[in-house]
């Protein structure tokens, strides 16, 4: 019942926000037959867009799966931000400076952005399980303080200064995930986010300290009562949840770019919590969640693109959609009049 | 390309007031398309802007020039604009997708195109690519598709480092004592906006080797409360004349130059323009253009007459009017003639080499920040 | 409908989102001026019924009647206004407001712009003395005792007005002194032409206070009878639909050796208030060590601070001759102790997770539940199960969260998951507050088994009729001290034990130091 | 060298001007954030409100050619936006961030829309003729030294938002929805109880919150500056989300955070010529409210231990 209705539910969501897309599109364009097949169609025009979505879902599943991570353990920290952000810087650094046979250099760099995501993604939790500190305060204002540094520490040892631009040097060419099917951006970086989610999936459902994580996450004083240390769990997890999401920074960068050049933070973090949500804190859901938005986006990039329909209205149509997607009890009424004549009909 | 592709400007460019109008335009132009699209000789121009418009530099300033382009050759050319977004990863996309469509020619800009274009040019001989702001690598291959330009900015900022050194210590009427001025730029990561800081105050030096610059960046292209914060704190810091390079936080500066009644230097287009009639207009001194869109459209009408030498770089400065200060009403009456006499001495002495200025491409962090607190 | 029935539920039927059935043509009919208990097992609608009376929840089918005419409550503010008051199951309370504040909150003294605290001070001062129902009306709510919180209940409902009083067991966290007052005062009000719904577990309060009663079960009424035409045995046999019985069968007391103790436990807490003061004692192999007073005097920091989750500022504890002062939860769970906590949803439980997760709490780190390093879900199915139903727990499937099931229920999974563990030491800290009959039977029974196989049991509990039955030795605390030490269980009455809880009564030093020996 | 740099700042009054001039929307959202939180609801949609109430105010003043009623507009515009964010929330039963999140991507992009869609420009509102809110000067004080030029002259909706911390202060302790908004969000089920409607108290709360954080929006377009323009808010929404959680409920010590934060940005600007890299400069803000509060929260906690071990030793 539950999952035929949420199937029904979710439909009628995609429809609403469908009849509303479209009813803007048609307000505002001159050609919306155009625009909405682009929208909602575009990315299966060609092989090569089709694995944009691909490509485009890689950093949305990283910080989906860090928010997801951390939302699992009760706490709400945005620190994923920073430790993307400085696991791209590290990896620029590692991969300018840094000499590597080719398939090693990559996984020395994920590792080290890894490493350097997990530490900065303890310092909320740290902080909150010393000082007694909100961790969402912190992370907040982290990110600003990780993002100013991240930029300095380009700017004074690894910019490009024959660059136009704020860029760094060029990496090196054996630091690079390249595409994995010619003409396209799908690359070997999907493949990592993919083994990360099976992993995280494990250590979630499978092992002691996944446990402990959602267990804490759903009741600390139960944990803590079941010999749980759940101050542990809170900084492990986010350590965890740090490390995914510098490690996502890492391939991103050795995927999709030959230079640092995030001159503003990209911000994924805030995308990682619609995925987060929209997943269900599940990393099993994650890649499809990534893969939804990552369409909507792509879709409408190229309406905007080979229509009149202006890029800003991108935004407002993904606000469309998410809203009424993620609407839980958008027709519950509907739901529990069925579920009623359903119970009392196999009582009598 | 598919119908899908076939985007002409008029659709591109609708706005609400001109509804109605546009419809039969562009009946009209799919008309004229037909026709001419069996004769084969409408030339299709893709511009393809990093970032949108809107950000009073160089995209709204390409934007004006490709307005200019459809205006007065339409005849012969069809425009298209394409903005790309923010999102880095989706540049070389969209350069593949307008290859691929029937533009005939593409045009973009800045440093962060220039790879890509060198790639994807090669990639689509047939097709011609324009990229301005920055050249690119001629010796990587087969380039004689590219027609590439770049603009000496720090010229135009150089001869508003003389109007502001020479204002600050000029009898105006909101001119003060001190010889103190200031600039205001959007990232100091960006080089365009370092090599105008660099420019300003070299000409700042020319005028006065003892002048005070203040410099402070806002941080962003769009926070025009800081920047009006910033601006503020410079002129009660003693700045009563500022050069601002922050993009659309640029408005925030003007604002604060008018609320102090002390001077404001604009930057990329005649920033006054956009305030005319208003009280604004009147501290807007100047402002240090870059002609970006003058530059595309004259190398489209080289283009059609066959004489834009692709497959090579071009430099356009003071000498080419491609860059310079805004001549217009507020500058004539408000700025004294002494004062004006200066800037053009000092724009003719670049003009013959007498001084060369400092560009902040290729500057190594040291000296750039040498030059910088040099001058504070 | 019948002359005299102020209040009237026809045919209501009830369907929870979920499907869940909770109500189906269920007929109520109270007397003006009557007091009406309502009877059922866990889960059998009475809270429901309830909740649709007071208009928190509507029916899915069914009428109501006040006072001879239909209503259609759509909030409990409609309800009220029709004379209606309900005392909630749980407390309804704004824990960091005052007792005035909470009183009346939703209908403030004063104007909207400026709520009048002293007026509302003074007003509950007033009903707390003309109705006798004692509070401290400048407390925060968080500070004051459950049985405070009881009464502050039963004064929002009169200061609103009511003269339909919905009480849902309410004397479930309180003393038999307490119920005793509590009764006096509900027959006061009645008297003064209230009219009540009773709802509770324990039967011989029903027969004490009540005129007729309803019965329930799994969601239809049963009847409603005179109370006089029925006795304890027949209600319980319609409740359940069996015979129960409360009465504990319990072998002559065998202790082995001295298995645990602790000594000159201190604790104060983050307001600086002591709440453990010197408290030592010990529990023999095969003793069950009773635990009486008055809720907030000490036990549940006593509980905590044998499970290990509190930080103590002195006293030491020991298990089978180790130390484990200081030790971590998890070490002391290893080294033998099991705890049922007195809030099976707050701390015995993760109310959203699935049956599986929680009854693997105790164990989920071992070999036992792993295959090639990972846990196994086969295993873990096999494992929940087979406590599920060992423990009698009536669950749809394992994968279910706890949050679906009813009260009783969720007790049974956490008294299997504790007591699979077979621990050393077993604390029970309430372990029957607020559920059925035949699910107390059920517990019981179980902890004497435990007895029986020669466990050290710690029994924490308000209801002085189970510390009396299944005790062995009884120590009652008093504002953080051990006031009593009780040998002779037998000859003890729950009034006896009602001295010692409000501090009339103390034993002296030496006889109170005999609880703990070496 | 930097420290003299610092001390000549913070011996000009036009520094502590600035203080409260750029603390004035991080406070007015602070106080929306608050009202918000504390009836159980997190307001996460702050900066998108603040965006389209900065537009919509520009936007109406330059139609109707009254700043008043361009302000009633912004107002306006941030009650339906945090109405809308309440219907999914409590109608819909939407996740109150995921709703929140949509609602400030619809407004980045809305606005620039809505602004192309009235002016064919994106960048910024110059080409309307939008009015600003006055400022104001304190009769008595603007005349005594160095005080009157710190606290006169101010915008009026810098005095509105200091008044205004009062008022919440006030409404919290002292009035009927006050109570109602705290006991809702602390347990609603009690207030259900005795009859509050839950749901209705909660879009009052939100609808409060919404309409500060417009007024904000409505400063920065109106006030701090005198048009829109792209992105204005630049994240002031989400360092309000910190400083209500520092605040934890109470109005006052949110305007201290709130002047914390606007001190450490005037300070950073100040400084920005002193020679210290400007990254540095850019992050001490986030810096200093991290540290102020991180010495804020272990001084709670250490008190809290003091007097448990004072009480354990007194016995
Ligand atoms: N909010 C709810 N959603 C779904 N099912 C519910 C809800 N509340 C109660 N139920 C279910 O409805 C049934 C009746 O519950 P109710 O609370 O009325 O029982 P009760 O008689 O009060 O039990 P108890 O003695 O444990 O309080 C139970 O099966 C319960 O699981
Ligand atoms: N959303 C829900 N779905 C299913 N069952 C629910 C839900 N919410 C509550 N219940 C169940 O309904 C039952 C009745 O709830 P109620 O509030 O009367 O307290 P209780 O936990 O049953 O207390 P006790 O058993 O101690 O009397 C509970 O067992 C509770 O677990
Ligand atoms: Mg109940
Ligand atoms: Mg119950």
């Amino acid at each position: 019942m539950s999952k035929k209705f949420t199937a029904v539910r979710l439909l009628c969501a995609f429809g609403i926000a469908f009849v509303l897309t479209v009813a803007i599109i048609f307000g505002v364009s001159e050609e919306p037959v155009t625009a909405i097949y682009n929208l909602f169609l575009g990315p299966l025009q060609s092989k090569r867009h089709f694995f944009d979505v691909f490509a485009s879902s890689v950093p949305l599943i990283f910080t989906g799966l860090a928010l997801g991570l951390v939302f699992k353990s009760g706490n709400f920290s945005m620190i994923a931000d920073a430790c993307l952000y400085t696991g791209a810087v590290v990896t620029a650094a590692l991969a300018i400076k840094t000499a590597l046979p080719a398939g090693l250099h990559p996984a020395v760099i994920m590792l080290l952005a890894a490493v350097v995501g997990g530490i900065i993604g303890s310092i909320p939790a740290l902080l909150k399980v010393y000082f007694h500190t909100n961790e969402l305060v912190t992370s907040l204002m982290f990110n600003y303080v990780f993002f100013y540094l991240g930029i300095y520490t380009v700017t004074k040892f690894l910019a490009d200064r024959a660059a136009g631009t704020f860029a760094s040097l060029k990496y090196q060419p054996t630091a690079s995930l390249g595409s994995l099917i010619s003409g396209t951006k799908f690359h070997a970086g999907y493949l990592i986010a993919i083994a990360v989610v099976i992993l995280l999936y494990l250590l979630v459902y499978k092992t002691k300290f996944g446990y402990e994580i959602r267990i804490s996450g759903s009741n600390p004083e139960f944990a803590k009562y079941s010999g749980i240390n759940t101050s542990r769990v809170i900084i492990l997890t986010q350590v965890i949840a740090g490390a995914v999401a510098g490690l996502g920074g890492s391939v991103e960068q050795m995927a999709m770019y030959q230079r640092f050049n995030w001159q503003d933070s990209p911000s994924y973090a805030w995308d990682g919590v619609i995925i987060a949500i929209l997943s269900g804190n599940n990393p099993k859901n994650v890649p499809l969640a990534a893969f939804f938005l990552a369409y909507i986006r792509v879709g409408a990039d190229l309406m905007s693109r080979r229509s009149d329909v202006q890029n800003e209205l991108v935004s407002i149509i993904q606000a469309v959609l998410i809203l009424f997607v993620t609407a839980e009890r958008f027709m519950a009424g509907w739901k529990q009049r069925q579920e009623a004549k359903k119970a009392l009909g196999g009582e009598a | 390309g598919d119908s899908a592709e076939e985007t002409t400007a008029a659709g591109k460019e609708t706005s609400a007031e001109a509804g109605a109008e546009k419809e039969t335009e562009a009946k009209e132009d799919a008309e004229k398309k037909e026709t001419e699209a069996a004769s084969g000789e409408k030339v299709k121009v893709t511009l393809l802007v990093t970032g949108s418009f809107g950000d009073k530099a160089f995209n709204d300033s390409a934007q004006a020039g490709m307005k200019k382009i459809e205006s007065e050759m339409g005849d012969q050319v069809e425009v298209e604009m394409i903005e790309m977004g923010s999102d880095k990863t989706k540049f070389e996309g969209s350069m593949l997708d307008a290859a691929e469509s029937d533009a005939d020619i593409i045009i973009t800009g800045l440093w962060d195109m220039k790879e890509i274009t060198e790639q994807v040019a090669q990639e689509f001989p047939e097709k011609k690519f324009i990229i301005f702001d920055t050249d690119v690598d001629y010796t990587l291959g087969d380039l004689s598709n590219v027609y590439s330009m770049s603009y000496k900015q720090n010229e135009g900022a150089f001869l508003a480092g003389v109007l502001a050194a020479s204002v600050t210590s000029s009898d105006m009427e909101f001119a003060n004592e001190d010889a103190v001025i200031g600039f205001v730029g959007a990232k100091d990561t960006a080089a365009v906006i370092n090599d105008s800081a660099v420019g300003y105050i070299e000409g700042a030096q020319f005028v006065n080797p003892d002048i005070k610059v203040l410099v402070s960046y806002v941080g962003s292209y769009v926070d025009s409360a800081t920047a009006k914060e910033l601006a503020l704190t410079q002129y009660s810091s003693g700045a009563d004349c500022v050069f601002v390079a922050a993009g659309p936080a640029s408005v925030g500066v003007i604002e604060a130059g008018a609320e102090s009644q002390k001077y404001v230097i604009g930057v990329d287009s005649d920033q006054a323009l956009a305030y005319e009639g208003k009280d604004e207009a009147n501290y807007i001194i100047s402002s240090a253009i870059k002609g970006v869109g003058d530059s595309l459209f004259s190398s489209i009408e080289r283009a059609q007459g066959g004489e834009l030498p692709y497959g090579e770089h071009e430099t356009l400065g003071l000498a080419e009017g491609a860059v310079g200060l805004a001549d217009n009403e507020i500058y004539n009456t408000v700025v004294p003639e002494d004062v004006r006499t200066a800037v053009d001495g000092a724009k003719e002495k670049l003009l013959a080499g007498e001084v060369t200025v400092d560009t902040a491409y290729g500057m190594d962090e040291e000296t750039l920040k040498g030059i910088i607190n040099g001058a504070q | 409908m019948e002359q005299g029935n102020i209040l009237e539920a026809r045919n209501i039927t009830k369907v929870y989102p979920g499907g869940v059935v909770a109500n189906h043509n269920v007929n109520l009919s109270v007397k003006k001026g009557e007091i009406h208990a309502l009877v059922g097992e866990n889960g059998a609608g009475k809270s429901t019924l309830m909740k649709m009376l007071f208009g928190m929840l509507a029916p899915t089918e069914g009428q109501i009647f006040v006072d001879g005419k239909e209503v259609h409550f759509t909030s409990s503010g409609d309800a009220i206004a029709a004379g209606l008051g309900m005392v909630h199951q749980h407390f309804m309370q704004v824990p960091s407001m005052t007792v005035a504040e909470n009183l009346i909150l939703g209908a403030e003294t004063g104007s909207p712009f400026k709520v009048d605290r002293k007026k509302a001070v003074e007003i509950t001062r007033e009903l707390s003395e003309r109705y006798n129902l004692k509070v401290e009306a400048e407390e925060k709510v968080e500070d004051i005792s459950l049985a405070m919180r009881q009464k502050l209940e039963i004064l929002k409902a009169l200061y609103r007005g009511a003269h339909i009083l919905i009480l849902d067991e309410p004397t479930a966290v309180l003393t038999p002194q307490e119920t005793e007052e509590l009764f006096e005062q509900l027959l006061l009000l009645k008297e003064s032409g209230h009219t009540i719904i009773f709802i509770s577990h324990k039967l011989n309060e029903v027969k004490a206070l009540c005129n007729r009663m309803t019965i329930l079960r799994d969601g239809k009424t049963m009847g409603t009878y005179e109370i006089s035409d029925l006795d304890e045995h027949e209600i319980s046999r319609l409740m359940v639909g069996r015979e129960v019985s409360l009465d504990i069968e319990k072998a002559e007391a065998d202790f082995g050796k001295t298995v645990f103790s602790v000594k000159d436990l201190v604790y104060a807490d983050q307001f600086g208030k002591t709440r453990l003061d010197h408290v030592s004692f010990s529990i023999k192999e095969g003793q069950i060590l009773g635990i009486a007073g008055i809720d907030g005097n000490g036990q549940s920091e006593l509980v905590e601070a044998i499970v290990g989750t509190l930080k103590l500022q002195g006293g030491q504890v020991r298990l089978n001759g180790e130390d484990l002062t200081g030790a971590s939860v998890l070490k002391r769970q290893e080294a033998g102790i099991s705890h049922v906590s007195e809030d099976r949803m707050r701390y015995g439980s993760a109310p959203k997770l699935s049956l599986e997760d929680n009854a693997i709490s105790k164990v989920y780190y071992t070999g036992q539940l792993k295959s090639r390093g990972l846990i196994d879900s086969k295993k873990v199915n096999g494992f929940a199960n087979r406590i599920l139903k060992e423990f009698l727990v009536k669950y749809d499937n394992s994968k279910q969260s706890v949050s679906e099931l009813s009260g009783g229920n969720v007790q049974k999974l956490i008294v299997g998951r504790e007591f699979d563990y077979d621990p050393d030491l077993l604390i029970m800290n309430q372990p029957t507050r607020g559920i059925d009959v035949g699910a107390i039977e059920f517990i019981r029974k179980k902890i004497v088994d435990m007895r029986a196989r020669k466990k050290a049991i710690l029994l924490v509990s308000a209801d002085l009729s189970e510390i009396l039955s299944l005790s062995d030795t009884i120590l009652v605390m008093h504002e953080g001290r051990i006031v009593g030490h009780i040998s002779d269980v037998k000859n003890t009455s729950e009034n006896d034990l009602g001295l010692y809880m409000l501090g009339v009564k103390e034993d002296s030093k030496e006889q109170i130091g005999g609880a703990y020996c070496e | 060298m930097i420290l003299q740099d610092i001390i000549n700042t913070l011996s000009l009054p036009e520094f502590y001007f600035a203080v409260f001039r750029s603390a004035t929307p991080v406070l007015l959202t602070t106080l929306g954030a608050m009202i918000a939180s504390r009836s159980g609801t997190n307001n996460i949609a702050l900066e998108g409100t603040m965006l389209i109430s900065a537009f919509v105010g520009v936007v109406v003043s330059a139609f109707t050619q009254s700043a008043w009623i361009g302000f009633f507009g912004a107002v306006l515009a941030g009650f339906l936006i945090s109405n809308i964010l309440a219907y999914f929330i409590l109608k819909l039963n939407s996740n109150s961030v995921i709703s929140g999140i949509a609602l400030n991507t619809f407004a980045s992009g809305g606005t620039i829309f809505a602004l192309y869609l009235l002016t064919g420009e994106k960048g910024a509102s110059t080409s309307l003729a939008s009015l600003k809110l006055p400022s104001i000067d304190i009769p008595v004080i603007q005349d005594i030294p160095v005080i009157g030029a710190i606290l006169s002259g101010h915008h009026v909706l810098t005095y509105a938002a200091l008044i205004l911390v009062a008022v919440i202060w006030y409404m919290f302790k002292y009035t009927e929805l006050g109570m109602h908004i705290r006991a809702v969000g602390e347990s609603p089920d009690a207030a259900e109880s005795v009859g509050i409607h839950v749901k209705r108290v909660k879009y009052t709360a939100l609808s409060l919150s919404g309409i500060l954080t417009g007024m904000a929006g409505a400063f920065l377009s109106m006030g701090y500056v005198g048009l829109f323009s792209a992105g204005m808010t630049a994240g002031r929404g989400y360092i309000a989300l910190a400083t209500q959680a520092i605040a934890a409920g109470n109005a006052v010590i949110g305007m201290l955070a709130s002047l914390l934060f606007g001190f450490c940005q005037s300070l950073a600007n100040y400084l920005q010529s002193s020679g210290i890299p400007l990254q540095f400069i850019q992050m001490m803000p986030y810096l200093i409210i991290i540290i102020a509060y991180t010495v804020y929260c272990a001084m709670v906690e250490r008190n809290k231990k003091k007097k448990q071990m004072k009480a354990a030793a007194g016995k």
